[in-house]
């Protein structure tokens, strides 16, 4: 184990990962001779030269398009978009090309591609700038999808995309690539995609976190527990596609009892869809209706107060989960 | 004034010229016939331009196209039964049925798909160009798209980091006067496509697109260049399609006339004249080859018509790789 | 009343709306000269002039940036996509810009966009052209989502939709142009966002239909009351944003059951949306979970037969409507 | 060599620069004191570009921009209190704190926003060029964006529809000499940049962009032109950032002397000492219009720190235009 920061064990994954195949190569704007917008890429390209790390102009929909093109003929690229907020002018490569040609051309080729791109607010970027897309992007049949919310799983997962056969969306967190971990040293410790983590172990009720959320519901849990006297067993899915379902109903049917906590917009986002699943697998184990905790249904707001209220914190969480057991309380027969 | 090559290849650029020609003409008569579905787009008419194209190229040099590309995966040597199986949605088809007319795939023979987005194959196209050179091979890729879609984004991106990064391709505008049913002065507020690249880094050269000869030559130039110079080129094909835009068009955006005047410059008979006149082929040779054409065509139909349709548990594969990750269908 | 195809009252609704307001311009590819890749806007050139029905290149992202600008400064434009799946070229202009511009200026502008395309599948087009994506649209604040199923229905909600002052996603469906159905008379005659539309009275399952589904659905009713003495009751959203989830809420309290069908893909799609927002409303009220009939999670494939079983039919909707009114048997106490 | 304009005009076009560059330098400072968040992009060393342009001008042209625009916006007369207030995400800010540094925007002064997306703006430049061409109004459209955003898909896509329709557009292109980190060379295989329009039918002119009068001679050339012909222009305005591309900046990709060589054309003391040479500005008031300026950045920072933050029940306030179909907040 070494301690690492989120950026840090990113930068280790493409590190050893360039360095282990000579097939994979890096794309996007700034990620050289600028060391990447929020520096994952740093001393890559003084490392590995610009054969290997390329920076490319402004033109996202083209660096995804080149990068399935030439995962299609032999390379793994790995494309850094530098904002998920910019996947949006990507999104038809991403889409009508990179998840669907395997299947529409009948198997005949794969697509080894990954896709880097933080998401997230909290630096008051304001509208444009502060997206949380996942829902977006799970709905796509032919990705996967990794939404790491620590140093080792961030690890972990970015070395299991490149080595994956599969197109890969692979979103990172602005706000937590300064965060501290234990990472697992030794250049095969994968982190397979479709195994949640589950992060704290309880009794009363399930709180699923996605990406950054993982960590603020954890701290929501300690509040339920310290102050509370509830035991909130904390779940992170890691990965959306695939998701292990699974791990999630088996802890529903322990606790009866569902929060998911998600920091995009609560309309057809990531809550609705495992709700929506929980409730078909476990319907009967419910004791009360999964509670959803989302981002607010605005673009984000640039000024602090209003951005701090538009997307989840503790007490939100805190408060869903007291409900659901309250809920309980009175709940079905 | 080019020279014509040996009298053998230059009877196979016109037989296979005459193929491409008579499955598009069977495959409209199935379209009607409701054995093919979808959208089909027939390049009856644009045969110099892939025929002349195709044969530029080397068997490790990549071709990727469009939507209108039966006839460039029947030139790089696709056998037409596997393309009219794919029209007829055939566990047979060179894509097993999944993709139809619009995306046609061979990747033994390095055609690299048909795209059906218009404008979405160039990033690809280059993205290949970029494995080539990264991996030191001395492929080309030749990436052919309409002239309605050199007003795609992606064609200014794609041309300036391709002249940026000097990678080996070589970009074909087919311009067949027509993106849909909106004329060339009406989608492109400069006409003279070679002249599209220009600004981006990327020269221009032109070819006649209704003349076999002049656009084998004028690709094999520009592919010959770009292999030695690594810089993109791009190359205008000028050339008409005389059918409609796809099976359902009414054709009421250009007169009857203008079609009659481009059908006086048809490639084939033009090319056919030419070989007689040059003494290389004669009356008998020319109606075999018509001949073979129309029975090879027929074979494939009858293949297309054997071949089983795709059984419904094959739904969900090739969806995914499958491997340690991903465990049979994505849950659901 | 008039009978009229669903193409015809689309028509009918930007000849009255172009004749009604001179700010009301048209703008997309090949609807002028070529009369709509699907015949909509038939004639309007004619009739209208180049000035009012513009023939577009092939630059989707500008068309509708084209659109914003046009719309923040006085005109009431309507463009159309030639088919939803390339507004994934678009989805920049369309999020970042269309959705958020109001928002993000303070209040200052509005952009007052109708973006016109059609979805679905069923004409063997295959991958990359027959995507559903209402999903990707209802996820985003700043938007309206329309879903017309009817003629009466794409005519009201076209209108309602060009005279609205927000940007309005509206969502045809190709294979519905040839329906015929009655529509009022009358310039006026709005139909208004936000209302859905009970299509068939029932008291013992509820099942939602979305877009081309809401006819399905009522055909699988029709088979559940002969063949099996179920009376559902068929609900048509009609739009998505703003969703009449009231409505729907009313008929599940009644019957306890509710089947949702869409053409999408399942993950994240509109049904766990509807299906979660059920379940946290009427929870005490459901003897069954929430069931989904949805497209299925693949690309769609081109071969006619693989086609058929890719997107809902009658049967499957059938089966879902009796296992939930079964599951109510031996259901909850 | 265009020759200066009234006394008074040259003296307020150095006003407007010196108040840009204190605005920008005081917005540095409250950066660093965390009274600002979120990215801050200066658009130190490029006043020039702003001021010439937008004098260029008249009251009812529209001007859009990017998110480096607090100078246009005030230079376009939007009282620094609100652009400051803005910054600081209050209530008062030109966008009641919604937007922030990145998204600045005067609907009434026609400036028509400060956008992140980059390239995102062309589109809806061209956009506003319509609604003027439609409404035969005689207003022309200034559209600025940089040099890296002449490598996004909507550069050429705009250029060539806005050529199409003769739409009364200025494109400018603020060529700093760097996307982000990336020098021009390094990003776009044209470096002419003035050309870069050509073959999209849109021609263009170049400025010394560090030169004001410059800078407002060819854009107000451009800007007639454009109005009479009805036909977009492409105007290059060379210059440079003297500061980071954002307040995150390191610059280790140039070097301390090719900063400190452009700093030497400075367009603010290159203007006022060309006009003391000129006898149109005295020594007194040159530290007149430094003092001046200073304040009223003083007096902006002031009214930003007094105007309260937006009330956290107005979150909601803005998303939708409400009406008889859109009833308060969406649903959830
Ligand atoms: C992004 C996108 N927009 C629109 C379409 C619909 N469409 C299919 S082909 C076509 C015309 C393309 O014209 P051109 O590029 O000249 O190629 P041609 O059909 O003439 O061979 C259009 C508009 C599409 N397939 N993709
Ligand atoms: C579509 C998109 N991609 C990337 C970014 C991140 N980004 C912000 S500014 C910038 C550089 C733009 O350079 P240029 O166009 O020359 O403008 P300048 O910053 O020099 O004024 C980049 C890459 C963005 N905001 N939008
Ligand atoms: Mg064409
Ligand atoms: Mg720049």
């Amino acid at each position: 184990m070494t301690e690492l920061r989120y950026r840090e064990a990113l930068n280790a994954a493409l590190h050893e990962e360039l360095q282990r195949d000579e097939r994979v190569v890096l794309l996007g704007e700034d990620i050289g001779v600028f060391g990447g917008a929020f520096k994952v890429t740093e001393g890559l390209l003084e490392q590995f030269g610009e054969r290997r790390v390329r920076d490319t102009p402004i033109s996202e929909n083209t660096i995804v398009g080149i990068g399935v093109g030439a995962a299609m003929t032999g390379l793994r690229p790995v494309v850094e978009l530098m904002t998920i907020n910019f996947s949006l002018l990507a999104f038809d490569q991403i889409v009508n090309h990179a998840a669907h040609i395997r299947y529409m051309f009948g198997g005949q080729v794969s697509v080894p591609l990954v896709i880097r791109m933080p998401q997230g607010a909290g630096h008051q970027l304001g509208p444009t700038h502060s997206h949380c897309l996942e829902a977006m992007f799970l709905h796509v049949p032919g990705l996967l999808v990794a939404v790491p919310a620590t140093p080792a799983d961030a690890k972990g997962l970015l070395k299991a995309a490149i080595r994956d056969d599969n197109p890969v969306i692979f979103i990172e967190h602005e706000s937590l690539y300064g965060v501290r971990g234990e990472v697992p040293d030794g250049e095969d410790a994968l982190v397979h995609f479709g195994r949640a983590r589950i992060c704290r172990e309880g009794s009363d009720v399930t709180i699923v976190g996605v990406s950054r959320m993982a960590h603020t519901a954890e701290r929501a849990a300690a509040t339920l527990a310290d102050e509370h006297a509830v035991q909130a067993e904390v779940i992170d899915p890691r990965t959306l596609r695939p998701l292990d379902l699974d791990t999630i109903l088996a802890s529903v049917r322990k606790t009866n009892r569902c929060v998911i906590v998600e920091e995009g917009w609560p309309h057809g986002g990531v809550g609705a869809n495992l709700a929506a699943l929980i409730a078909e697998h476990a319907f009967d184990d419910l004791d009360a209706p999964v509670a959803r905790v989302s981002g607010a249904d605005v673009p984000m707001p640039y000024s602090k107060p209003l951005e701090d209220i538009a997307y989840p914190h503790e007490p939100q969480i805190v408060r869903a989960a007291l409900s659901v057991v309250g809920a309980a309380a009175e709940g079905t027969p | 004034m080019p020279s014509l090559p040996e009298p053998d290849v230059a009877r196979e650029w016109l037989a296979t010229m005459a193929l491409i020609r008579r499955f598009e003409e069977r495959a409209g008569e199935m379209y009607a016939r409701a054995k093919i579905g979808g959208f089909l787009h027939l390049s009856i008419g644009e045969e110099a331009t892939i025929v002349g194209s195709a044969r530029a190229l080397r068997e490790q040099d990549y071709l990727i196209s469009t939507y209108r590309s039966h006839g460039h995966a029947i030139a790089r040597g696709t056998p037409p039964e596997r393309v009219m199986a794919e029209l007829f949605g055939r566990v047979d088809g060179c894509c097993s049925g999944h993709g139809g007319s619009m995306h046609m795939f061979d990747f033994e023979r390095r055609f690299m798909g048909g795209y059906a987005i218009v404008g979405g194959n160039l990033p690809i196209g280059a993205g290949i160009g970029l494995s080539s050179d990264y991996l030191g091979h001395d492929e080309v890729t030749l990436c052919t798209f309409g002239d309605g879609a050199s007003n795609q984004g992606t064609f200014g991106e794609t041309l300036n980091l391709a002249a940026l990064w000097r990678l080996p391709v070589v970009f074909m505008v087919i311009n067949n006067q027509f993106g849909m049913g909106t004329s060339l002065v009406r989608h492109s507020a400069v006409t003279d496509l070679q002249r599209k690249g220009e600004s981006l880094g990327v020269p221009g050269m032109r070819c006649d697109g209704m003349d076999v000869l002049d656009t084998y030559t004028v690709v094999g130039e520009a592919l010959r260049r770009v292999r030695e110079d690594r810089r993109p080129l791009l190359v205008e094909a000028v050339t008409y399609r005389f059918r409609g835009h796809s099976m359902a068009d009414p054709e009421e955006y250009r007169t009857k006339e203008e079609v009659a005047q481009w059908r006086e410059r048809d490639p084939i008979p033009r090319f056919g004249d030419e070989l007689q006149r040059a003494g290389v082929l004669d009356e008998a040779t020319r109606e075999l080859i018509e001949r073979e054409a129309d029975e090879r065509v027929e074979r494939a139909v009858q293949f297309a018509e054997n071949s089983p349709f795709p059984a419904p548990d094959s739904l969900y594969e090739d969806v995914y790789v499958l491997d340690d990750q991903v465990h049979g269908r994505y849950h659901g």
